[in-house]
């Protein structure tokens, strides 16, 4: 806590996280531990240390940036830079608040697009049958990306195996889960 | 309300308090406090808008306390008054369980101290929009006219000390009204000793005062005394950036300091 | 009834050339009980003294106002000459006539009648003073030192030098502390052992210094010039009298197998043992947890083998008490070991070490003779990592300071290594490099432009095992934070520096404050980073904060000062200006609830708790007490607390507010 | 015994021999799984990514249903569903006002009180202790232990194992006669859900593990997460075509290994429907 | 002598301003005679509650003054004594009584021209503001009540 009287007003998107999720980009010291043990720091277009730098100017062009680079969509959430952060700064759920805050802007990078697309794929499924139903969200997803070819090989040799379902399974609680799909979809941020 | 009644028979029933603080209904329709010890009772419980009292203050009164562990129904201002008088030794956490209410009047289940303290930190912590309103009003005024506004309201004081006891940080044994080797204030009630107990008193509640506004309810005179102590409510934040009532192992703003703390009129 | 007694002071003119010294003399002594009222030229001069004493066993004074100059600077001696004519001292107070008035205003009226009001004040206020009792503490000139560091052993031999006894207790079977592990030490590079060797021999053959090694503090009690500490010697299991240090004992025990604490683990010792080859006392100890005789009942080669018969498995533990009037506390520091980082292996790689075994590794009596070798298996690394801030800046898991010796002793390491290996590589992960100290960056310099260290900006993620070699998982963020690897034959983790297991067992024991992170803490940061806020206890070196050697040397001889200057006197006189709490019969005992808020604003640690228990033994009140050896009289409490409990003697609620009436002429 | 289950979409369908081979070792221990009726899917990364709210709805609603029928403790063999599980009753523990809202949104009483169950910890719990009278063929093979990240990751919230090095699945592959190797590829990520959407990063990574468990003379990796089983089995062509080679390392889930020790065949722990060929000789 | 000479009482510490004051005498510098000092061992010991008595019994105006801060002999007493002030403060402020007559400053034992300064400025400043009489009024009233009252 602060004194709220002696403070400059901040208009950033650090700002907009510290109140959101409550991660604080100023504890940050770019030691980089993050981006040392990140597994997709080497696709990414700026590793996590870089982003907590962007964010730390608050500066405008550079929200920009952060909001349309590839790297807040290549985050796997696999958490291994909170769980090694000397600051214990939780960027995983930073992640998530920016790649809401990225879709909400319309700002998603064009290269995420397939990413984008598999979660709302995945989140579709559900919201119909309240579980995954694997061949759906494939053609969804396939619909969506336009990657009609992608795994072409792949479903025959998972219905072989028995792994692949070809009738959706209802349950029976389905209009609850559409009921909170409907709920929660205005608190998207 | 159900949960609520549900809960004290819980904890009652299974002895894990011995008595239950809350609200009923008394025989004149209007709301009074209740003390529980058995569960049968506890149907009577109820929770509504107009369960404004602020119940902590018997948490330290030794009639209570001679019960065994209490539990208690506890609005936010009730919750950080217990803050208040854990951290200051008035009050065991292994002694108190609170029935904690949230905003919209459901019942909150804590775990512990720690999450009623985490409930806490989430809330709205500042003074109630009516007295915000009334704070501002009284702002401002010029300085005579506050003078005179404070004046006219403490010459209808009769020194009943309604105010102190209505207040669960008022806990002294003996208060400093009643120190006579310097009588700091007058026993008699008169326009300077009132204003010097009023400003006593608010000076004392600074940096501890969690804006329940207790004090100017239960004064029968109308004096609107919470407002001073909710003025400085608003100026420990501001200066501080903290809030009475949100810790269980936090300082009073006037028992500790930080070397940077800002003003502007030290010379 | 009251009597008091006024000498109105001319100071010569000084006082009396603006105000009317008679027409205060005057005035006052027309005062109610005022029993006398008189003026002199020079009231601080023997003859003034002696009119005073006279007027104070003449008109049998209950006390008095000596109105004549700043209390500031003869408080002190109006006070002994009360004293002197069988006055308390306490009942004299002075009003400052000559700074606060003569001198600070035009000759009129007005500064009379200031006068008049300034010397009526206190008038006022002596009448309701209190008879107190000067706390009077004789001195103990003998000295405890605890801890044989590099600062205990220069604090001790400072004390000693100054004529007075030191006792010097050490934990460990020698003095001599980390530095005697180190190898060569920065920005210089000279030998470690080769400087300190000498100090220790001289701290055991000097004269004023008892040495208890193998000993700890039991207890203390008591205050500043009389504390009595119980000290624990433990059994060394031989008479170090009999014992002539041969060594013949260690060379044939039969147990080989231990790790060795000096070596950092990277070597054995036996079980009866000396630490090093240079320890002091030169005497050997028996490891009873590890000894064959202990744990099996039978052996005892050493006692066959000792040609003196020294050897006593029965010794019993010592408990020796002695009398002291003032400690050094010069426990030093300790580093996290590598089994502290889970991202490092958890200790687990033989070849990631830390620190201290890389001193010991550097070190030419060290377990390999000076060459860095690797332990898994004594190879030359050619491609060696340093990892500076290994735990410290890490609130997380480790610890949230600047551990402020690693930047430096890591410079030292890579140079160490690359004078030694010519043809290998050497990488140092950093955060940022803080060499402030004299030739301490060009140290650092010279360590990146003439012997080619391999500086990254950056931190090591995690280090793990593949094919004999260590992969070092890092990053350089002045390369736009891209990660990268290194593949390296060794590792050496510059750990945090952290206080000494035991030190907050010891500083409860000597009831003195300490950080949230176990450092002793210091009565103020900079005017007093020596003392501590316990009167009579000093602090010296790392035990204060993680320090270098300069840093802990100076130290020690400050510390080493402040104990002479208090062995300077033979007795000490506290004033009797401290708080107290208000005790009044049960079942109330007292006004004040409790609520210990007093606690927090007090800055000696002076308010404890009083419980007051009821003939069960149940505690029906606990109260605030104050205990008078460790208050200063400052009165933070007094004005904070909302009972009124809590007054302080010379400044009581009631003499101040007694004051403002007076000054007000309300009386 | 009655224990609650909570298989999850992927033991329902991709993970059918994960399924299997749980219930078969319940089967052996004779203990009675019983499903949560009418479970829904647990939102899984896509919900957290998009929406807050919706993943701690999603999954309060899974234990609201486990709390209405009775079932104090619940095993959820998916290490991905087990943390948004734990994730979500923590968030709504130490959040009182979030879980009222919630609460809402699912329009089920939600207290909490489940006790929620990883495979390694029900393991431990229920079949460890009996594991040495019904052990017939000892699972005699070098093992590499894979954690993966949503076993041991946020370390504080799951408050499971230790986040660096962990040892409770080498453990249990210890009591059935294994030698798990030092694998410091334990806990790395292995592409997670990328498993469509970028395929090539899954196949670097998880081809990574793969690579140094080989390297390190592992005969199996085993794995508690259908998520990362996939990755490392079924996306096994993808890793073999990005690497330019021919990794061979079969993928056993800890269940299955369990369950060929205690003399389930391997059809009944459903290791006909892996990708990479299995081969038990030795 | 018609004009009005405002009555100052100043709180001070004995480690920075009383020993200021001091300076101030040994380097004869001069100032307004009305102020009148009370010694406290240290700011933090000063009460509040003895502002309020010093307006109630004629005062007009008070000055309190410390050891700046990091330079208390104590180490923190100054510093909860400007907490204690802030607070004070704001509160006579809501209260409209009148803070111009209080001077709050931080003067060091090397500060005695500063003392001198800090002395003519207040009595200055409430020398213009005059007698306090709204003050003064609301205490007579309450002294006549009780004389009614007796």
């Amino acid at each position: 806590m602060s004194h709220s009287s002696h403070q400059i007003e901040r208009n950033s998107l650090a700002f907009a996280i510290e109140k959101n999720v409550d991660v604080h980009t100023q504890k940050c010291y770019q030691c980089g531990k993050c981006s040392a043990g990140c597994p997709v720091a080497t696709e990414m277009d700026m590793p996590p240390s870089y982003v907590m730098r962007l964010l730390q100017t608050e500066n405008q062009a550079h929200d920009e940036n952060i909001l349309q680079s590839q790297s807040i969509w290549l985050c796997i959430s696999c958490e291994m830079c909170l769980s090694r952060c000397p600051m214990e700064i939780d960027i995983p759920s930073m992640m998530d608040f920016l790649r809401q805050r990225s879709i909400k802007q319309k700002m998603v990078n064009p290269k995420a697009k397939n990413i984008v697309a598999f979660h709302k794929s995945f989140l579709n499924t559900i919201k119909y049958t309240g579980r995954l139903y694997e061949l759906g969200l494939i053609i969804d997803y396939k619909r969506r990306s336009l990657n009609m070819l992608q795994d072409i090989t792949l479903a025959p040799k998972m219905i072989s195996r028995g792994k692949l379902h070809f009738i959706p399974e209802m349950i029976k609680g389905t209009p609850q889960i559409s009921g909170i799909f409907k709920k929660t979809s205005k608190k998207e941020v | 309300m159900h949960n609520l009644i549900l809960k004290a028979k819980e904890l009652l029933e299974n002895k894990i308090v011995s008595v239950i603080i809350g609200f009923e209904t008394g025989s004149s329709g209007k709301v009074r406090p209740v003390f529980i010890t058995d569960s049968n009772k506890a149907d009577s419980l109820i929770f509504d808008e107009r369960c404004i009292q602020n119940l902590a203050v018997y948490l330290t009164k030794k009639e209570v306390k001679q019960f065994g562990k209490m539990g208690i129904v506890a609005t936010l201002p009730i919750m950080r008054s217990i803050m208040v008088l854990i951290s200051e030794q008035q009050l065991s956490p292994e002694n108190v369980v609170v029935l904690g209410i949230s905003g919209d009047g459901e019942v909150l289940d804590f775990a512990d101290i720690t999450v009623m303290q985490h409930y806490i930190e989430k809330c709205e912590l500042g003074n109630p929009a009516k007295e915000q309103d009334m704070l501002a009003t009284l702002n401002r005024l010029n300085m005579q006219e506050k003078f005179e506004f404070w004046q006219k309201e403490f010459s209808k004081c009769i020194k009943c000390y309604a105010c102190r006891q209505s207040c669960p940080m008022c806990y002294c044994t003996r208060c400093a009204v009643e120190c006579n080797q310097p009588q700091w204030i007058p026993v008699q009630s008169n326009n300077l000793g009132n204003m010097e107990w009023h400003i006593l008193r608010a000076m004392h509640l600074a940096g501890r005062c969690i804006s329940c506004g207790e004090c100017g309810r239960a004064c029968p005179v109308g004096i609107p005394c919470h407002l001073l102590t909710m003025h400085l409510v608003d100026q420990a934040q501001s200066y501080f950036g903290v809030y009475a009532g949100i810790s269980d192992k936090m300082s009073s703003v006037l028992s500790t300091y930080a070397p940077n703390d800002k003003e502007s009129f030290i010379i | 009834m009251a009597r008091i007694g006024v000498f109105i002071c001319h100071c010569g003119e000084n006082i009396s050339a603006t105000v009317d010294c008679g027409r205060v003399a005057e005035t006052i002594g027309k005062l109610k009980h005022v029993a006398y009222s008189t003026e002199y030229k020079y009231m601080c001069s023997d003859p003034g003294q002696t009119l005073i004493k006279d007027a104070i066993k003449e008109y049998k004074l209950t006390g008095i106002v000596v109105s004549a100059c700043s209390p500031r600077m003869h408080e002190p001696t109006f006070r002994k000459a009360a004293a002197e004519a069988g006055l308390n001292p306490y009942l004299c107070e002075m009003a400052n006539l000559r700074e606060h008035c003569s001198w600070v205003h035009e000759k009129n009226d007005m500064t009379t009648e200031k006068a008049i009001d300034i010397v009526r004040i206190l008038v006022e206020k002596v009448k309701i003073n209190n008879a107190l009792l000067p706390i009077k503490v004789p001195v103990t000139k003998t000295a405890l030192v605890i801890g044989g560091g590099i600062a205990g052993i220069q604090s001790a031999l400072d004390i000693a030098n100054t004529g007075h006894k030191v006792i010097l207790v050490e934990r460990s079977p020698s003095i001599g502390g980390h530095m005697s592990q180190l190898s060569e030490t920065f920005p210089t590079l000279d030998c470690s052992q080769c400087i300190l060797t000498p100090r220790m021999v001289e701290v055991a053959q000097h004269p004023n210094i008892t040495l208890y090694t193998y000993s700890e503090v039991e207890s203390l009690d008591g205050f500043i010039g009389n504390f009595t500490v119980k000290i624990r010697k433990k059994a060394r299991s031989i008479d170090e009298k009999d014992c002539t240090g041969c060594g013949l004992c260690t060379t044939k025990c039969p147990q080989k197998k231990i790790p060795n604490e000096f070596e950092e683990g990277m070597g054995f010792r036996p079980a009866i043992y000396t630490p090093f080859p240079q320890a002091v006392p030169n005497k050997p100890v028996i490891d009873r947890e590890h000894c064959t005789y202990y744990i099996k009942g039978k052996c005892k080669v050493c006692e066959i083998v000792c040609p003196t018969k020294a050897i006593r498995f029965d010794q019993p533990d010592q408990i020796l008490e002695i009398q002291i009037g003032a400690i050094v506390i010069a426990t030093g520091f300790d580093i996290k070991r590598t089994d502290f980082f889970p991202e490092y292996g958890f200790g687990k790689y033989k070849d990631v070490i830390d620190g201290l075994q890389f001193e010991r590794l550097a070190s030419a009596s060290g377990p390999t003779g000076g060459a860095i070798l690797r332990p898994s298996d004594g190879v030359v690394p050619k491609n060696i990592v340093f990892v500076a801030c290994a735990g410290s800046r890490d609130p997380a898991k480790g610890i949230a300071y600047c551990s402020k010796i690693c930047c430096m002793y890591t410079a030292k390491h890579a140079m160490l290594y690359k004078h030694k290996v010519h043809e290998g590589k050497a990488h140092v992960f950093y955060m940022d490099i803080r060499s402030a100290g004299k030739n301490y960056d060009e140290f650092v310099r010279r360590a990146i432009e003439e012997d080619y260290v391999n500086y990254i900006r950056g931190r090591v993620s995690t280090i793990y095992e593949c094919d004999g070699k260590l992969i070092v998982k890092g990053v350089d963020t002045l390369l736009g934070a891209q990660p990268l690897e290194i593949v390296a034959d060794m590792v050496v983790l510059a750990t945090a520096g952290v206080a000494n297991s035991g030190a907050e067992e010891l500083a409860q024991k000597l009831h003195v404050s300490y950080d949230s992170h176990k450092f002793f803490a210091e009565a103020h940061p900079k005017l007093k980073p020596v003392e501590t806020n316990t009167a009579g206890i000093f602090l010296a070196g790392a035990c204060q904060n993680p320090k270098d050697i300069p840093d802990s040397v100076s130290q020690a001889s400050g510390a080493a000062v402040k104990v002479a200057a208090l062995f300077s006197q033979n007795e000490l006189t506290r004033e009797p200006l401290v708080a107290f709490v208000n005790r009044c019969s049960p079942p109330l005992y007292s006004t004040c609830v409790g609520c210990f808020l007093c606690q927090s604003v007090c800055p000696y640690q002076a308010i404890e708790r009083e419980e007051f228990k009821n003939r069960d033994g149940k505690t029906i009140k606990t109260v605030a007490k104050i205990n008078e050896g460790l208050c200063q009289g400052c009165g933070t409490c007094v004005a904070l607390c909302r009972s009124k409990s809590i007054d302080l003697h010379g400044y009581t609620n009631n003499q101040m507010y007694t004051e403002v009436m007076a000054l007000l002429n309300v009386y | 015994m009655k224990i609650g289950i909570y298989p999850g979409c992927s033991l329902n369908g991709s993970a059918r021999d994960y399924n299997e081979s749980v219930f078969a070792i319940a089967k052996v221990f004779d203990i009675e799984l019983v499903q949560i009726p009418d479970w829904n899917c647990c939102g899984a990364t896509a919900a957290h990514n998009l929406n807050k709210e919706l993943s701690l709805a999603l999954p309060a609603r899974i234990l609201a249903l486990a709390e209405q029928n009775g079932l104090d403790e619940v095993l959820v063999p998916c290490a991905a569903c087990y943390s948004r599980l734990v994730v979500t009753q923590h968030e709504l523990k130490v959040e009182p006002e979030i879980k009222n809202r919630i609460k809402k949104v699912i329009e089920l009483d939600y207290r909490g009180t489940t006790k929620i169950l990883n495979v390694i910890e029900w393991l431990d719990k229920y079949i460890i202790p009996g594991i040495e009278e019904k052990l017939v063929l000892p699972f005699k093979h070098k093992v590499a232990c894979y954690y993966g990240c949503l076993l041991v990751r946020p370390n504080k919230v799951l408050n499971y194992d230790r986040s660096e090095d962990p040892q409770t699945m080498d453990e249990v592959m210890r009591k059935i006669g294994a030698d798990p190797i030092y694998f410091p590829y334990k806990t790395e990520c292995c592409g997670a859900g990328f498993s469509v959407s970028r395929t090539d990063i899954v196949s670097k990574l998880s081809g990574k593990i793969i690579e140094d468990a080989e390297h390190r003379g592992a005969e199996f990796m085993i794995v508690a997460c259908p998520m990362c089983h996939s990755n490392l089995d079924m996306r096994r062509p993808d890793i073999n075509q990005y690497f330019k080679t021919k990794f061979t390392l079969p993928i056993l889930f800890v269940t299955q290994a369990l369950g060929l020790a205690v003399g389930l065949s391997p059809k009944e722990v459903g290791l006909q429907r892996h990708f990479v060929p299995v081969n038990i000789d030795s | 002598m018609s004009e009005f000479e405002p009555k100052v009482v100043a709180f001070v510490c004995n480690w920075c301003t009383y020993a200021g004051a001091d300076l101030t005498g040994t380097s004869r510098i001069k100032y307004a005679s009305n102020v009148k000092i009370i010694r406290f061992p240290c700011t933090g010991r000063i009460d509040f509650m003895l502002l309020l008595k010093s307006f109630a019994n004629g005062a007009d105006g008070i000055i309190v003054s410390g050891c700046h801060p990091n330079d208390c002999h104590y180490t923190s007493g100054n510093f909860h004594a400007k907490r204690r002030w802030i607070m004070f403060k704001e509160l006579m402020d809501f209260m409209g009584i009148d803070m111009n007559r209080i001077t709050f400053s931080w003067v060091s034992a090397a500060e005695g021209a500063r003392w001198a300064e800090v002395v003519n400025s207040t009595v200055t400043r409430v020398r213009e503001l005059g007698p306090y009489v709204s003050y003064k009024q609301m205490v007579n009233t309450s002294i006549e009540e009780e004389v009614t009252h007796a």
